[in-house]
């Protein structure tokens, strides 16, 4: 199977903190790359680099064998990120936000409706985002992954704030997206209750 | 020598206030980089020795929770 | 191609053989610094003879001149780091920005007030709004925002390369500034200040300017060294080679206590 | 081409939402321009003379206080992260909140300019000179602090730092604009500095959205 993802002798520091040295990893389709650690133990960060949004201080990653500073289009051109913050304008309304973001993606959303409508938003889809709750928010952020044909999805936490039923909901799209041949990685606090074919592991240590 | 004698020379045919102004101020701000520079170099090694020491600490710290 | 051809300067990249070579090179410099610039400026001072029109108060120029030289080639060269640093990703470029950055302010800063030292008894009054001194008053302010911009994020990484972006704007904006500022002057009130006329300034009073001018680099070259010192051991703190080199430090000196 | 145009009506339907971002710097405008009269004297003659420095240290001040939230939300919420991870989406963006930023501030500022004419005495011949520095010179305010916006988006302090380091670069425009209008104040030909205007506003905007987009990748990464 070939390798999609990989770090060679990664290294952040931020803040003048090491927060890892020498992480390698290697991501086949269908994998899932879960990782967890304390809070402050560089989760996000890694996510961050992953995303190339900010350069590693030592090491590399690869996307397809080939370094990601060569390729950077072709790479964002693949990649679904969905940061620590949500990514929609709280003064827009849901419809507005993925309107924004499909334009964005050149990705075609068919029934924005009926695809609101099944993650528990029915009514609320034409009222400015700040109105709505948290885990509402969340969802009309999370509503991209159901429209979208990028390969590898980083995500930073995507269950928080979410009733337990919505996790079970996009655990389910996440095997369906693994099966079809992508490749995940997320950090959450929660542990992932699906039976994920690979799931591979890796834990940060808050270091000094 | 351009000038006859040393107060000749200070008073610089009238103009001392101004060239003597200008001289002083330059070799002050000058100075004032320089130890500001110095100044900060040191602060900088001792904020890392002390991160260092902290570290130390917490590591200490650590090992004697185990 | 490119590569190629300045791969030699690739180990002085390298932040730790850079601050030892900073630092092997800053006693030489300093010296030099000291000796040249006390040369040009006491030669200057004592042994020129007086300009036959402006007397003795001409002898500002041996600071006035080169300080605005330098606060302007000081301002080339930050501007030249922050390319390289930015377009290549080298990072002690990128340093060396902020090394630089004070030291142009306070160069500019001489010059403009020597400038006003000197129109003060030349033109009657401290400030004129000359196309020369607007220009130096704006690239004073252009260091300040280069300065100010780099300390305002929690994260210096960041603020270092915003800031180098900013000295890139600046000196693609200086030549349209300073062009417009002496359209501006020449409608406002005519070219009426006359300096040197360039070509007569006697042999007697060129060399210490000459000697000064070249006091004023090396001194920028001392504190540049200097200061990249400092900016090098605050991005590199968590390497070992920083840690090392600090301990040693510490032991040595305790042992000279004992 | 369909995502520009996309984005210019997310930018259009925010800026509906937030009449204080584009409704404030017009009526600062006008408070400052009527402070003048207040503090020196009503006299038509000093009024019309100092006017065209006036009306554009007030339009400054006004467009690069209109800039200064441009990106806050974007950057706070997230949307700037998202669209430096997708690469593409950025430069249209870009363009499309500068273009947007010009229609909500520099657009009003032409409209409510016989408004101006009337309050510091301006005469026919002054205001349509002041309409047409107005159209060139605008745009470049907004360029500028659209660039000061990007560099200054991830500061802990954001507003007076973005002043510091923008207004220099607006010299070169305050100069040639009041100059239009003063040399058209005393019948001299002042078609020169509209070109000069005119090359100012085409050399930004070849230059400037490339220089906020890697300013936005900066304060993001």
């Amino acid at each position: 199977m070939s390798i999609i993802l990989a770090a060679e002798a990664l290294s952040c520091v931020r803040q003048d903190r090491v927060l890892f040295e020498n992480l390698n990893f290697q991501l086949s389709a269908g994998q899932v790359l879960y990782i967890q650690g304390k809070n402050g133990a560089g989760k996000s960060s890694l996510l961050r680099l992953l995303a190339g949004l900010t350069l590693p201080e030592d090491g590399q990653i690869l996307f397809h064998g080939k370094p990601l500073f060569a390729q950077p289009e072709l790479y964002a051109e693949q990649l679904l990120f969905i940061g620590h913050q949500s990514g929609i304008h709280p003064q827009l309304t849901a419809l507005q936000n993925l309107a924004f973001w499909s334009a964005l993606t050149d990705q075609q959303l068919a029934d924005p409706y009926q695809l609101l409508g099944s993650l528990g938003l029915a009514g609320l889809e034409d009222i400015p985002c700040f109105m709505l709750s948290a885990g509402q928010q969340r969802r009309v952020s999370l509503a991209r992954l159901w429209f979208t044909n990028k390969p590898v999805w980083i995500l930073d936490e995507p269950f928080t704030s979410l009733d337990q039923q919505l996790i079970a909901r996009l655990e389910q799209h996440f095997l369906q997206h693994l099966a079809a041949g992508g490749v995940i990685v997320l950090t959450s606090h929660q542990s992932l209750s699906a039976a994920y074919p690979e799931l591979k592991s890796l834990e940060l240590e808050y270091r000094w | 020598m351009a000038f006859n004698s040393w107060t000749e020379f200070w008073a610089m045919g009238g103009y001392a206030l101004f060239v003597w102004l200008s001289f002083g101020t330059t070799y002050a701000l000058m100075l004032g980089l320089w130890w500001y520079s110095k100044r900060q170099h040191k602060q900088i090694q001792q904020q890392i020795c002390a991160k260092a020491a902290r570290e130390q600490r917490v590591r200490q710290h650590q090992e004697s929770e185990k | 191609m490119w590569g190629s051809m300045f791969r030699w300067l690739d180990p002085y990249a390298k932040p730790e053989t850079l601050y030892h070579l900073c630092g092997r090179l800053l006693p030489y410099l300093m010296v030099l610094a000291v000796f040249t610039l006390l040369l040009g400026n006491i030669w200057g001072l004592a042994f020129s003879p007086a300009d036959y029109q402006q007397g003795d108060s001409y002898r500002i120029i041996y600071i006035h001149v080169p300080s605005a030289i330098w606060s302007m080639g000081a301002y080339s060269s930050m501007a030249i780091a922050a390319f390289i640093g930015l377009v290549w990703q080298i990072r002690v470029a990128q340093w060396a920005v902020l090394a630089i950055a004070p030291i142009g302010a306070v160069y500019t800063a001489i010059a403009l007030f020597t400038g006003a030292a000197w129109g003060k008894p030349m033109w009657g009054t401290w400030w004129v709004w000359d196309a020369r001194l607007t220009s130096e008053l704006v690239l004073l302010f252009l260091y300040l925002g280069v300065i100010a911009l780099s300390g305002a994020f929690s994260e210096a990484a960041r603020g270092i390369k915003v800031a180098s972006l900013l000295a890139i704007v600046g000196v693609v904006n200086l030549p349209i500034i300073h062009f417009s500022v002496e359209w501006w002057n020449t409608l406002h009130q005519g070219a009426t200040i006359t300096k040197f006329a360039k070509p007569s300034i006697d042999p007697s009073m060129l060399w210490p300017l000459l000697i000064s001018i070249l006091g004023f680099a090396l001194l920028l070259a001392a504190l540049t060294c200097l200061r990249l010192r400092s900016q090098i051991l605050i991005f590199e703190q968590h390497r070992p080679w920083v840690r090392q080199l600090l301990d040693s430090k510490a032991d040595s000196t305790q042992k000279e206590q004992n | 081409m369909v995502m520009w145009r996309a984005l210019v009506q997310r930018e259009l339907q925010l800026l509906g939402r937030q009449k204080a971002d584009w409704l404030n710097p017009l009526v600062f405008f006008l408070l400052v321009l009527s402070l003048f009269p207040l503090g020196i004297g009503p006299e038509p003659g000093m009024l019309k003379q100092i006017a065209p420095g006036l009306v554009w240290i007030a339009a400054l001040l006004s467009v690069l206080l209109s800039a200064e939230r441009l990106f806050k939300d974007d950057y706070r919420f997230g949307v700037i992260e998202q669209l430096v991870a997708g690469r593409q989406g950025l430069f249209s963006y870009v363009t499309a909140k500068i273009c947007c930023h010009w229609l909500s501030t520099g657009v009003p500022l032409v409209l409510v300019s016989p408004l101006i004419a009337v309050l510091l005495g301006l005469d026919w011949q002054s205001w349509q000179v002041l309409v047409v520095t107005l159209l060139l010179g605008t745009p470049v305010l907004s360029l500028l602090s659209v660039l000061g916006a990007a560099l200054t988006m991830a500061a802990d302090k954001g507003g007076i730092l973005q002043a510091l380091i923008i207004l220099p670069l607006y010299i070169p425009l305050l100069i040639f604009a009041s100059g239009a209008m003063e040399a058209a104040a005393t019948a001299l030909p002042y078609t020169g500095q509209l070109a000069v205007l005119l090359a100012f506003l085409l050399f930004a905007l070849a230059l400037v959205p490339l220089a906020v987009r890697q300013a936005l990748r900066m304060n993001v990464g």
